[in-house]
């Protein structure tokens, strides 16, 4: 069996048995990946696995409209295991209510809970497959001066128009209420140009420090093509080696950014 | 070095005006405002180029308040608390220091000079270590010159 | 015939820089196409259809509509200036320039709005027909044509397999670009190659009249559990024409601006009391296709959806108009039993 | 000079009233005579005007006065978000923006000789106000007046000092109410919620005009007893309380259905609205 026959068949089988009442999982429509929301075992057909499949379904897990149906499977390609653990780590994810049809990119690893998620990740999944490219970027930019990375982030970030697809796509931010979008006061400026640009992009980077799983879905989701990637890169390489830590292993992580060490390093500060 | 000492006082920004750093100070309540006093009780000289904003404690200091500074045109930014061990709230600075070792490396990534924002540890004893911090900034900056316009964290007309 | 060779069209965007003008040409952008101010070495993309559309020219993302002098607790209302710089929109899709008569009537259909005006009327559309099409576009379905002329004021045909462009002027702003261009334009008689076939994709007067009667249709819950609830299709949309009004300030002044929105995000329609009229993500998609295939159909007699196909280029979902539309159909197909 | 319709006027601030807990009034005079008299030709009772503060924004409330008081406006509002916040810090002598009159107003010249029942619940009364005064102003031409006024708490009924002129006139039939609980030791209007005391009131519906306006809770429940009453939907008027923006049909957010309440309203017969998609009111 492949992996597409075999998360139809999990599928069905978690359905019958009613250890679920909905999966989440990927179908195709005109070539394209699109989300399924299957509620009837005879709809696992509608099922497909394959490399294009690069939407992070956890990102689901957040809408009531979808935990309506708890208890939840979803297809978690490695990415979403992490997010899983990550989601389960903040205590977003109630216990039981969701299970996952692990694959990788080759394999199937059947139906896991979390902590059988957790446990997958560490064992093949333990550091996330980083685009070389990308990381060739990173470190492009890394050397370069603060007055060429100010001008690149300007044109950048001046192609934003405030249609928040990357937050919308991402697992990680599922806030009830956006800091973006508060107003007493307003800490952001919804203006779709310079500083307020700026100060959305550093503050959503920044707020998946110590959380970002690396997914991509959010530079995917970006309709004006913000290598927002390059963003979370730096930040979880930064975060990995201050502090050891890589998100989506353990789902009783502390949060990297709501804890610490007391050795934790401070040679920046004077 | 030599050259920043050349140009103390002769720096000028794009109008040919004299420049003179603007710098932001975010200080918890109890180490580094009490210092900043304590320099002041004692009549220590230091550069009248920063603003001291005060907060209870470095963790109250949200990474937002920096970008704020930035927008409005801080020249730099410096954040400042007790020393790990020493807070108030027990940890305070030790959950911002994290905040700040990832934070200060974005925007380091993202065009911010890494001498525009500057952290230290500065206790209620130490009026001379932030007099001479102050001093140390206002030079460096003046050698960096102002926060560029066009730096996309700034507030644009 | 007028007839520029299509490998110049940077020249021809350079002569009316030259002679003044802001010229917008599709050009590649990293891993986008985008319409976008033409500068010398530009790397011109007629092959896709870019990004955004018009829209941004006439109507951008964030621009000023008022300025306040504050101080202390005062304020004086100064003038917020409109933008009328020449602009000369070159290789405009088709789908694009007819959607701009939407615009046009919304910005103008009581009150007239001048800071769109101002633009509306710097700006001159010169439309190329579509060479090519992709699996997304679906002009066809919504009373468009990949050769359409509606709402450019001059066309570009490509001849001779896309070699040469025919430039046929429709307006007077049409013909004042047509004279600038001068001698990079000749004289000669050649044959329009056969533009791109768009397939029709659904019957839009059917879903129109399915839509009327179908707010409560459970099927919308079912259609809107994939979408994230972000604005990637109506930022995207050349039709969409949603805003927030904001205010920023500094110690002395206050800017008032104007900046896009969309029904598609959770606090459009939210009361500072807490109220939300569209209470899930249901009601919120679903407004977006009523919006523009039913209730502008009613109010204003046009079609709100030039079918471009940029909503589900775009959709991290893979969602769009045509899904539904097709799904309203098969439900029409399904004989009464 | 270019006509740009989202610039507002400036008002100066000549009277502030506290209603209520949180409920503000501010009496507002225009900077410029021109514009109060250009004002004042378009003025008609039930639109509403966009009143702001630079810096905190604008914010949508109908104009609380009537059009036969030309020397000034006034709005009254709960201070629930920045720019409520910001006009109730404001004071007398400090001036505001605003843009108006907007929208649509109820027909109140067609309702000569007619009797008119107003129906209010809470900070709803201030649209229903407008109107009262505004027949008030013009007594002989109209027939009996009746208003059913509640609020959950004494505290929470505004314009007390007016209830208490209306209840004096005589020529103006009024039932104030609280809801079980809300009242005070010394309250002497009735204790229940609206739709059972105006049931209880029963006004005739002969040759009566009816006007609602308040929660939607409380219109729904007043609906029934108004139809058993004799009303019909087109005898019964609303007003609607959208988010906009704009104000002038353009930034969409007042849309309900094809229409926009913005220009198409804020005034609605009953019948109207239940031919809007119900569930995006």
């Amino acid at each position: 069996m492949n992996v597409t026959e075999s998360i139809r068949a999990d599928a069905a089988r978690l359905l019958t048995e009613g250890r679920a009442k909905m999966v989440i999982g990927y179908g195709l429509r005109n070539g394209r990946s699109v989300p399924v929301f299957l509620t009837e075992p005879q709809g696992a057909d509608s099922l497909h696995y394959g490399p294009q499949c690069t939407l992070n379904l956890a990102a689901y897990l957040a809408r009531p409209e979808v935990r309506r149906n708890a208890p939840l499977a979803i297809v978690a390609p490695p990415a979403t295991l992490r997010s899983l653990v990550v989601l389960a780590a903040e205590s977003q994810v109630p216990d039981g209510s969701v299970l996952a049809l692990a694959v990788g990119p080759q394999e199937y690893h059947g139906v896991v809970d979390v902590a059988a998620a957790a446990e997958i990740v560490r064992k093949h999944y333990a550091s996330p497959e980083v685009d070389p490219d990308l990381a060739a970027r990173a470190r492009e930019l890394a050397a370069m001066t603060p007055a060429q990375r100010s001008a690149f982030w300007r044109e950048q970030f001046a192609k934003c128009t405030r249609c928040y697809a990357c937050r919308a796509a991402c697992p990680g931010c599922y806030c009830r209420r956006c800091v973006a979008e508060t107003n007493m006061p307003q800490w952001v400026s919804t203006a779709a140009r310079g500083h307020g640009n700026y100060a959305w992009h550093i503050l959503r980077a920044f707020h998946q420090a110590g959380r970002c799983v690396l997914c991509g879905a959010c530079e995917a989701a970006c309709p004006q093509g913000i290598p927002l990637m390059l963003l979370n890169l730096s930040t979880a390489q930064e975060v990995q080696e201050q502090f050891g830590a890589k998100p989506g292993l353990d789902p009783a992580a502390k949060p990297v950014m709501g804890s610490f060490r007391p050795e934790d390093k401070d040679d920046f500060i004077r | 070095m030599e050259q920043t000492k050349a140009n103390k006082n002769t720096t000028r920004d794009a109008t040919g005006e004299t420049f003179e750093p603007r710098i932001v100070a975010f200080v918890c309540n109890w180490c580094t405002y009490a210092g900043a006093d304590l320099a002041g009780t004692s009549r220590m000289q230091y550069a009248p180029n920063v603003r001291i904003i005060k907060l209870p404690c470095t963790g109250r200091i949200d990474p937002l308040f920096i970008l704020k500074a930035f927008e409005g045109g801080a020249d730099a930014v410096l954040v400042s608390g007790c020393h790990p061990g020493d807070c108030h709230y027990t940890s305070g600075n030790y959950h911002a220091r994290r905040r700040w070792a990832v934070f200060h490396k974005l925007l380091d990534f993202t065009g911010i000079d890494p001498g525009r924002l500057h952290f230290s540890w500065v206790s209620a004893a130490e009026g001379r270590k932030f007099a001479d911090l102050i001093n140390d900034i206002t030079e460096r900056v003046r050698g960096l010159g102002p926060f560029a316009s066009d730096n996309p964290a700034r507030r644009q007309a | 015939m007028k007839v520029l060779e299509a490998n110049k069209i940077g020249e021809l965007a350079a002569a009316l820089s030259a002679a003044g003008w802001r010229v917008l040409l599709p050009i590649e952008d990293g891993k986008v196409v985008r319409l976008a101010p033409w500068s010398p070495g530009a790397a011109v993309r007629t092959d896709v259809v870019p990004v955004n559309s018009i829209k941004d020219a006439l109507f951008p993302p964030s621009e000023v509509i008022g300025r306040f002098g504050l101080d202390g607790g005062d304020f004086t209302v100064q003038e917020a200036p409109v933008d009328t710089a020449k602009t000369a929109a070159l290789c405009v899709r088709p789908c694009d320039a007819a959607s701009v008569s939407l615009l046009d009537t919304i910005f103008n259909w009581d009150f007239p709005d001048a800071f769109y005006n101002a633009r509306r009327s710097a700006v001159t559309i010169v439309s190329l027909v579509c060479a090519s099409a992709d699996e997304q576009c679906f002009c066809t379905s919504v009373g468009g044509r990949p050769d359409g002329t509606a709402g450019a004021d001059a066309v570009l045909r490509p001849a001779e397999a896309g070699a040469k462009l025919i430039l046929e002027p429709l307006t007077d702003k049409g013909r004042a670009l047509a004279d600038a261009a001068g001698a990079l334009l000749s004289e000669a008689t050649v044959t329009a190659d056969e533009p791109a076939e768009v397939p029709q994709k659904f019957d839009r007067p059917a879903v129109t009249k399915w839509l009327a009667a179908n707010f409560n249709s459970p099927l919308w819950q079912k259609w809107s559990l994939a979408c994230l609830g972000c604005g990637a299709c109506a930022f995207t949309c050349p039709t969409c024409h949603c805003f927030d009004i904001q205010d920023e300030t500094t110690r002395s002044q206050c800017v008032r601006y104007r900046n896009w929105d969309t029904c598609a995000l959770a606090l459009f329609t939210q009361h500072a009391g807490g109220h939300n009229p569209r209470i899930d993500q249901a009601a919120r998609r679903r407004q977006r296709l009523m919006h523009k295939l039913s209730y502008i159909p009613e109010r204003f007699g046009l079609v709100g959806c030039s079918g471009c196909g940029r909503c589900q280029r775009v959709c991290p979902a893979g969602l769009g108009i045509v899904e539904i539309c097709q799904a309203i159909e098969d439900i029409q197909k399904v004989p009464a039993r | 000079m270019i006509e740009n319709i989202y610039q507002p006027t400036v008002m100066r601030i000549a009277a502030s009233r506290d209603e209520a807990p949180d409920v503000r009034t501010l009496r507002l005079e225009f900077a410029h005579d021109q514009t109060r008299r250009d004002f004042f030709a378009a003025y008609r009772v039930g639109q509403f005007g966009i009143y702001g503060v630079p810096g905190a924004g604008e914010s949508v409330f109908c104009v609380a006065s009537p059009p036969t008081r030309q020397e000034y406006i006034e709005c009254t509002f709960r201070r629930v978000g920045r720019v409520t916040s910001a006009l109730a810090d404001r004071e007398v002598g400090q001036t505001i923006t605003f843009r108006g009159p907007y929208g649509t107003h109820f027909p109140i010249d067609s309702w000569r000789g007619r009797n008119l029942l107003f129906i209010a619940g809470g900070i709803a009364l201030p649209p229903l106000r407008s109107v009262i005064w505004n027949i008030l102003d013009r007594r002989s031409e109209f027939g009996r007046v009746a208003i059913v006024y509640g609020a959950r708490t004494v505290a929470d009924l505004v314009y007390k000092h007016e209830l208490a002129d209306w209840a004096s006139r005589g020529d103006v039939q009024l039932v104030t109410t609280v809801d079980p609980g809300g009242q005070t030791p010394d309250w002497t209007g009735r204790i229940g919620f609206v739709p059972t005391v105006l049931k209880e009131a029963a006004p005739s519906s002969d040759n009566c005009v009816a006007l609602v306006c308040g929660p939607p809770v409380m219109i729904k429940f007043s609906l029934p007893v108004l139809t058993e009453l004799g009303f019909t939907p087109d005898n019964i008027y609303t007003t609607l309380e959208n988010r906009m923006k704009c104000g002038v049909g353009k930034c969409g957010r007042c849309n309900v259905g094809s229409l926009y309440v913005c220009k198409d309203g804020p005034v609605f017969t009953v019948r109207q609205v239940m031919a809007m998609p119900q569930a995006d009111l």
